[in-house]
């Protein structure tokens, strides 16, 4: 049975080194949620505080119908899987599983028939008799997981659990991760500081900063609609373009003035008075070449970065360097003149003072 | 037990004192106690003059507390025909201890490096020695050291102490270094290594400043043995660099005369006053040295 | 034992990366042990001959170099004292190896659960390490004399029936040295294994936490098998002192009551300088020698073919 | 040398001084208060005539046998050693280590003072090597007169019978009758006080002395060895490992009746305030008349410098000086070797020694006879059998004669 999560008016430390302040925060029964954030941001704080390995300096942490918060880690109903994989190193996989339910006093046949099915949907039967110093960092982790899942917990934690392999590795990992909870449907709590992580595995993704959640919302959401300039430039890569600018705005439609010069915003209505403001565009509201009727600018290629399926050209525009995502076989050379047309329309707009997104 | 979901839990988990946490501090005390009686029956004898050493309990606080035991064991305690106090050699244990030290472990730290990372031929027969070397007492490698340094021309002199805490050095600070380096991972080395680093690169800007903590444990270790070392500081140094303990053991060694004990306590004291201030300082490093040592996995 | 074979890959090692192997090894690695060979070879080595050799002679006070034979053998087998140094150094050495690590351990498992005073609880155990045993054991003699030290005060506060006499009696003589050995090698363990307790892997801890193991159960069984090399550096330095443990004796009992304290390096020592019996003493410690190489080489043969062995699988 | 008249030697040997370097580099075990005070007197002579004394004084027997013997291997003798005039000394003689010191001895010494057997302890192939300091006798018995007077003792026990009805009384007076030092040293110094008292003196010489080992199997040694061991029934628990001065304290605290040992330790009476004869008693062991001296002397390596060799005669020659032996053993608590002193600075057991000394009522102690291997095997079985009351008369003869196995 899944079960929601909630963390309510959450402070976690005091005073000067309050790490997470006055933080709520809903996650749905079933949910994959992500916290992402640079390092320091406070996610796997929070996350040990879910996990009741940190304590709250105010605020409660309920669990299903059940306020946890002064609850030991063990009575939560909560697995959770380390960076560092933390496997006992002086026990076999199958103890590495077993250990746990040993100790609370699980009946033997029960804890057979989970550590097989642990083992089964991990693929670890080959390993079971080895010790963590004999496995590869991916089978390392997938036994982290698999003590997780032989505890048959409603919520499973994880905290920044491909941090440490491969690139390859990571990838395949992900995407049993996301098999799994696709298997279990339990509420899964993610925290990674990888985008492609988040991205990929998040329903919802909350990017933290100083504690502070910036944005609660699908990937797609804030891919698109990133709620201020924080998110706007920690998702996505190439980063968002961004151009500082006046907007002034009308009933019918808006003007957005900028060093590259002005340009009109049919249909987006914003208040008449001029503000001060940072256009952002994605690299694929970029277009290259005349005709796309949209607002277009004259601008110089200065880097080409082929990336196989697509290529990002890096173009200065006055004292602007802009990237555009374009296709794979772009036949463009350095220092070419070329025509990039800004598709304003579906551009972001933030106050420069204080960063956040203007409706 | 309490309710671990009150449905009213807010914030920080009331703070319990628990049986277990009681227990620890109950231990630590008692195990305190243990450890510090000796030191207290010394610190409070050295304190009584003789008559109520004789006469009063030997826990029991002095009447009136009586430095003069520890001037005398500083400064004018005879040892024989000279009346100098422990005082005297102390410049002495010093010129020995520093040089004594840091070369033994640099020694170890080499000898552990070329150990841990180049396998040499003989490697380990070398090893076994060194380890079976750690058994042997010391006093029996005395008259063939008399003879070797006196062949070499070093015998009473304070190159000829040092070399010979150097030698005797080396089981212990080479185990320490070995043990150190086999938990740096290999990698690390190996990087070093495709860089174009050589042995002595390799060992000078890279595993020196990693074993940073463990020169401290190591250079601790040695200090406090050399500084407390007697015997070979006797034989071998010469009269003019005898170190400290010669005179806390003339003070405090005696078969047929009197015996002054508060002298003997407040010399002794005095005499282990520079490894105490070490731990003191360098205490925090003991620690953290020896944990970069030890290994995960 | 003391080293960690299972991180030590044959194959990872420079020296073997190549078919060629060790011909690879710089000069400067060979010269850089040259120190270390030198003294094992010319001062180890060369003692031990020096003694195997001298302990055939009849030497007194000076070496002397008339051959007498196995001779000092059969004087030392035929000395009840030597014998009974052994036995006791059997009995003390177990005592106080496993007394030091169990304490040791209690120790610093103690001072890791974020104590408050943390440092001055560490330096309270670690002190005695730093004070010369000339006078200390004087202080442990009278505390364990049962008119004046912990039992007579304990009598005097009304218990009547304490009784901590260890010293005086003869059954119980060596346990009181062990005490007393314990209680000034304990601090040293403490800071080894602490050292290794910071080491293991905090999340580590979490993960016990999450899955509710007890607090002792994880020392037992997750922890203590993790400190392995820390268990095995105190156990050698242990192991070493407790052979060589000389002035502890001295100190404390100075051998008695009758000989119920004699130790082998004691009898080594009184023969060498107070006896002025050489010839006794270096067949004493070539029989201690003996002892030592006979026990340590096999362990750390069997060690490396164990590791060998290992390296091979991974 | 010894052709020249004694006086014309020592007349050479002051006008020699003014022109050679007279430093002597000497090695002593002597490091506590009244030993340290003692030697004083000595440098204090020494370099009143001319001498330039360099003191190298290391404490304990073992530490200072380590780093003197070093020296000699390395070839780097001190000019002096003090040493127990017996065989530690004539082992370094006989390799040829040693000068000897027999012109100076002779020339301040006149025939017939020193007891002839001690001159024969210094003395290798017709010549002195040694220049004794003084004398320490073992068989002593101090006793408290408080304690005494309270159990309802009138006068020091003369018999064993008497002794052991003695502290008996201490006993019921309920104090401790024996002050013990359950050091095996001091246990076989007692020992041998009670075996001199039992066998006699001549008895006495011929086993430490001349070896003679029937003696052993005597029915006299066997009651020795029983009287000694009933004296474990007088000791307190506190005994074992026990040190002499602690000991002395429960003397001098009037918490026990007698301690028997050497009489180094009237030293620790005085500094207490304590004064021979008024507030504790000395007499012999009970049933011995004659003292077990032990002497103390100072020996001469062969340093190979002529400088260091005059240095030596003028040492010895201080050394042997009847007013220097009286004042060092009036500090030192031990008995000249000379006869023809000024005794009235002594206490009243020093004197009754003296008298003894003179009297010729004197045996050699068996560390000035026998190796220190013998010794040392003595002072292992005399401890095991003080320790082990199950231990059998006749196991612990055996193993006292195994003892002389060992040199």
């Amino acid at each position: 049975m899944p079960v929601p999560v909630s963390l309510r008016s959450v402070d976690i430390g005091y005073g000067a080194t309050a790490v997470v302040k006055n933080l709520n925060l809903e996650i749905a029964a079933g949910e994959f949620l992500v916290l992402l954030g640079p390092s320091g941001c406070g996610k796997s704080t929070l996350l040990n505080a879910i996990a009741g390995l940190t304590d709250l300096a105010k605020g409660e942490v309920w669990i299903g119908e059940r306020n946890v918060t002064w609850a030991d880690p063990k009575d939560r109903g909560i697995g959770m899987v380390f960076q560092s994989y933390a496997l006992y190193p002086n026990m076999n996989v199958e103890k590495n599983l077993s250990f746990g339910l040993t100790v609370a006093g699980v009946p033997k046949d029960e804890i057979v028939r989970r550590v097989a099915r642990a083992s089964a949907i991990l693929q670890l039967d080959p390993y079971l008799k080895r010790r963590p110093s004999e496995l590869s960092g991916g089978q390392r982790q997938r036994v982290a997981i698999g003590r997780a899942l032989v505890r048959d917990v409603d919520i499973f934690l994880f905290d920044e659990p491909l941090s440490n392999l491969d690139a390859k590795l990571r990838t395949e990992l992900r995407v049993e991760i996301k098999k799994l909870h696709h298997e279990l449907a339990s509420t899964m709590i993610y925290v990674t500081h990888d985008q492609v992580e988040a991205m990929t595995l998040a329903n919802r993704i909350a990017i933290m900063r100083d504690g502070v959640i910036q944005q609660l919302a699908t990937p797609r959401e804030i891919y698109q609609r990133p709620a201020n300039l924080f998110v706007a430039g920690f998702i996505g890569s190439p980063a968002m373009n961004l151009l500082k600018g006046t907007l002034l705005g009308s009933d019918g439609g808006s003007l957005f003035r900028s060093s590259l010069g002005e340009f009109d915003l049919p249909g987006k209505a914003f208040p008449a008075e001029p503000r001060e403001v940072v256009a952002g565009l994605r690299p694929e509201q970029i277009i290259v070449g005349a005709g796309s009727g949209l607002a277009e600018i004259e601008a110089t290629i200065s880097v080409i970065d082929a990336m196989g399926p697509e290529t990002v050209i890096w173009c200065r525009a006055r004292e602007n360097l802009l990237s555009a995502r374009v296709a794979g076989d772009f036949p463009g050379q350095v220092d070419e003149g070329i025509t990039l047309g800004l598709d304003l329309a579906n551009a972001s707009f933030f106050d420069q003072d204080t960063g956040q997104r203007l409706p | 037990m309490r309710d671990p979901f009150p449905q009213s839990a807010n914030g920080p988990r009331p703070d319990k004192v628990t049986p277990a946490r009681l227990g620890l501090y109950a231990f630590l005390v008692i195990a305190a106690l243990f450890f510090l009686l000796p030191a207290y029956v010394m610190l409070v004898t050295s304190f009584k003059s003789m008559e109520e050493i004789r006469s009063a309990q030997i826990f029991s606080l002095p009447h009136l507390f009586d430095w003069s035991a520890w001037i005398k064991a500083w400064s004018s305690a005879c040892a024989g025909v000279n009346c100098t106090g422990v005082s005297a050699g102390f410049w002495n244990s010093v010129k020995i201890t520093i040089p004594a030290t840091v070369l033994s472990v640099l020694l170890g730290a080499v000898t552990g490096y070329a150990l841990s990372f180049w396998r040499p031929p003989g490697g380990k027969i070398l090893f076994a020695a060194i380890t079976i070397g750690g058994f042997i007492p010391l006093q029996i490698f005395l008259f063939p050291m008399v003879r070797a340094t006196a062949m070499l021309g070093l015998y009473n002199s304070l190159a000829g102490i040092v070399l010979v805490h150097v030698v005797f050095g080396l089981p212990l600070t080479t185990l320490l270094f070995r043990n150190y380096y086999a938990s740096i991972p290999v990698e690390l080395f190996k990087a070093a290594r495709v860089d174009g680093a050589g042995f002595w690169r390799i060992f000078v800007s890279l595993m020196l400043p990693l074993s940073l903590p463990m020169l401290i444990v190591a250079g601790l270790m040695q200090m406090t043995g050399i500084w407390n070392d007697f015997l070979l500081g006797l034989v071998f140094a010469g009269r003019d660099n005898l170190p400290m303990t010669v005179q806390l053991n003339n003070i405090v060694t005696t078969t047929t005369g009197q015996r002054e004990y508060n002298v003997h306590m407040a010399a002794t004291v005095l005499t282990a006053l520079v490894p105490l201030v070490a731990y003191f300082v360098s205490g925090r490093w003991f620690v953290r040295g020896i944990t970069a040592g030890s290994v995960k996995g | 034992m003391v080293d960690q074979p299972a991180a030590r890959i044959p194959a990872s090692s420079p020296a073997r990366t190549r078919a060629t192997g060790r011909l690879r090894l710089p000069v400067a690695a060979l010269a850089a042990l040259t120190p270390a060979w030198l003294i094992i070879l010319l001062v180890y080595l060369g003692t031990t001959i020096w003694t195997v050799q001298l302990s055939l002679t009849n030497s007194r006070m000076l070496p002397s170099s008339e051959f007498v034979g196995l001779a000092q053998y059969e004087r030392l087998f035929g000395t009840a004292r030597w014998t009974i140094s052994i036995q006791n150094l059997l009995t003390f050495g177990v005592v106080y190896v496993v007394g030091a690590l169990v304490v040791g351990f209690l120790l610093a498992v103690a001072v890791d659960r974020h104590v408050r005073f943390e440092s001055m609880w560490r330096t309270v155990f670690l002190y005695p390490y730093a004070l010369s045993f000339i006078v200390t054991g004087l202080m442990w003699q009278w505390l364990m004399n049962p008119e004046i030290g912990i039992q007579a005060t304990m009598r005097a506060a009304g218990w009547t029936w304490f009784t901590f006499d260890w010293t005086t009696k003869s059954s119980m003589a060596i346990y009181a040295v062990a005490l007393a050995g314990i209680w000034q090698s304990a601090g040293l363990v403490m800071v080894l294994m602490l050292a290794g307790l910071r080491g293991i892997d905090a999340d580590l801890w979490r993960a016990t936490r999450i899955e509710g193991i007890p607090l002792w159960r994880t020392y037992i069984s997750i922890v203590l098998p993790q400190l392995g090399p820390s268990i095995a550096t105190a156990f050698m330095l242990l192991t070493m002192g407790a052979v060589r443990t000389f002035d502890l004796v001295v100190a404390l009992t100075n051998g008695g009551p009758g000989q119920s304290t004699e130790v082998p390096a004691k009898f080594i020592m009184d023969s060498l300088f107070a006896r002025q019996d050489l010839g006794l003493a270096t067949a004493g410690a070539t029989v201690m020698l003996a002892t030592v190489m006979a026990v340590t080489i096999p362990i750390l043969y069997a060690r490396d073919i164990w590791a060998r062995r290992r390296a091979g699988t991974i | 040398m010894r052709l020249l008249l004694p006086g014309l030697t020592a007349l050479l040997l002051v006008s020699t001084a003014q022109a050679q370097d007279l430093t002597a580099e000497v090695a002593h075990s002597w490091t506590s208060g009244g030993e340290a005070a003692a030697v004083k007197v000595i440098v204090d002579a020494f370099t009143a005539r001319g001498g330039k004394w360099v003191d190298w004084s290391v404490a304990g027997f073992e530490s200072a046998n380590a780093a003197y013997i070093s020296r000699l291997l390395a070839g780097d003798p001190p000019t002096a050693k003090t040493a127990v005039a017996g065989p530690e000394v004539t082992e370094l003689i006989a390799q040829g280590l040693m000068n000897d010191v027999d012109a100076a001895f002779h020339a301040a010494v006149p025939a017939g003072v020193v007891p002839q057997v001690v001159l024969n302890a210094i003395t290798v192939d017709g010549k002195v090597y040694m220049a004794p300091t003084g004398m320490h006798a073992g068989n002593w018995m101090f006793y408290s007169k408080p304690v005494f007077e309270k159990a309802g003792i009138a006068e020091a026990p003369k018999t064993w019978d008497e002794f052991f009805a003695a502290m008996d009384k201490i006993k019921a007076a309920g104090l401790t009758p024996i002050a013990w030092g359950g050091q095996s040293w001091q246990e076989g110094i007692v020992f041998h006080g009670v075996v001199l008292s039992t066998i006699g003196d001549a008895a006495f010489t011929k086993l430490y002395t001349d070896k003679d080992l029937s003696v052993i199997d005597t029915p006299e040694f066997t009651k020795a060895v029983e009287t000694f061991g009933k004296l474990r029934d007088y000791v307190d628990p506190g005994a074992p490992g026990r040190n002499w001065n602690d000991a002395t304290a429960m003397v001098i605290k009037d918490e026990a009746g007698v301690q028997l040992l050497s009489d180094f330790i009237k030293g620790e009476f005085s500094t207490a305030g304590e004064v021979a004869g008024t507030d504790y008693g000395c007499a012999l062991v009970p049933g011995s008349d004659s003292l077990i001296t032990l002497a103390d002397a100072f020996s001469f390596p062969k340093t190979g410098n002529a400088d260091e060799d005059a240095a030596q005669a003028l040492l010895a020659e201080v050394v042997l000086d009847p007013k220097v032996q009286a004042e060092f053993s009036v500090i030192k608590g031990s008995v000249p070797i000379r006869t023809d002193i000024d005794t009235s600075g002594f206490d009243v057991c020093a004197q009754e020694a003296i008298g003894l000394v003179k009297a010729d009522k004197i045996v050699l102690d068996a560390a000035m006879t026998l190796s220190p291997a013998i010794n040392g095997g003595f002072k292992d079985a005399v401890g095991a059998y003080f320790a082990d009351p199950s231990m059998s008369v006749e196991s612990f003869i055996e193993q006292y004669k195994a003892a002389f196995a060992n040199g």
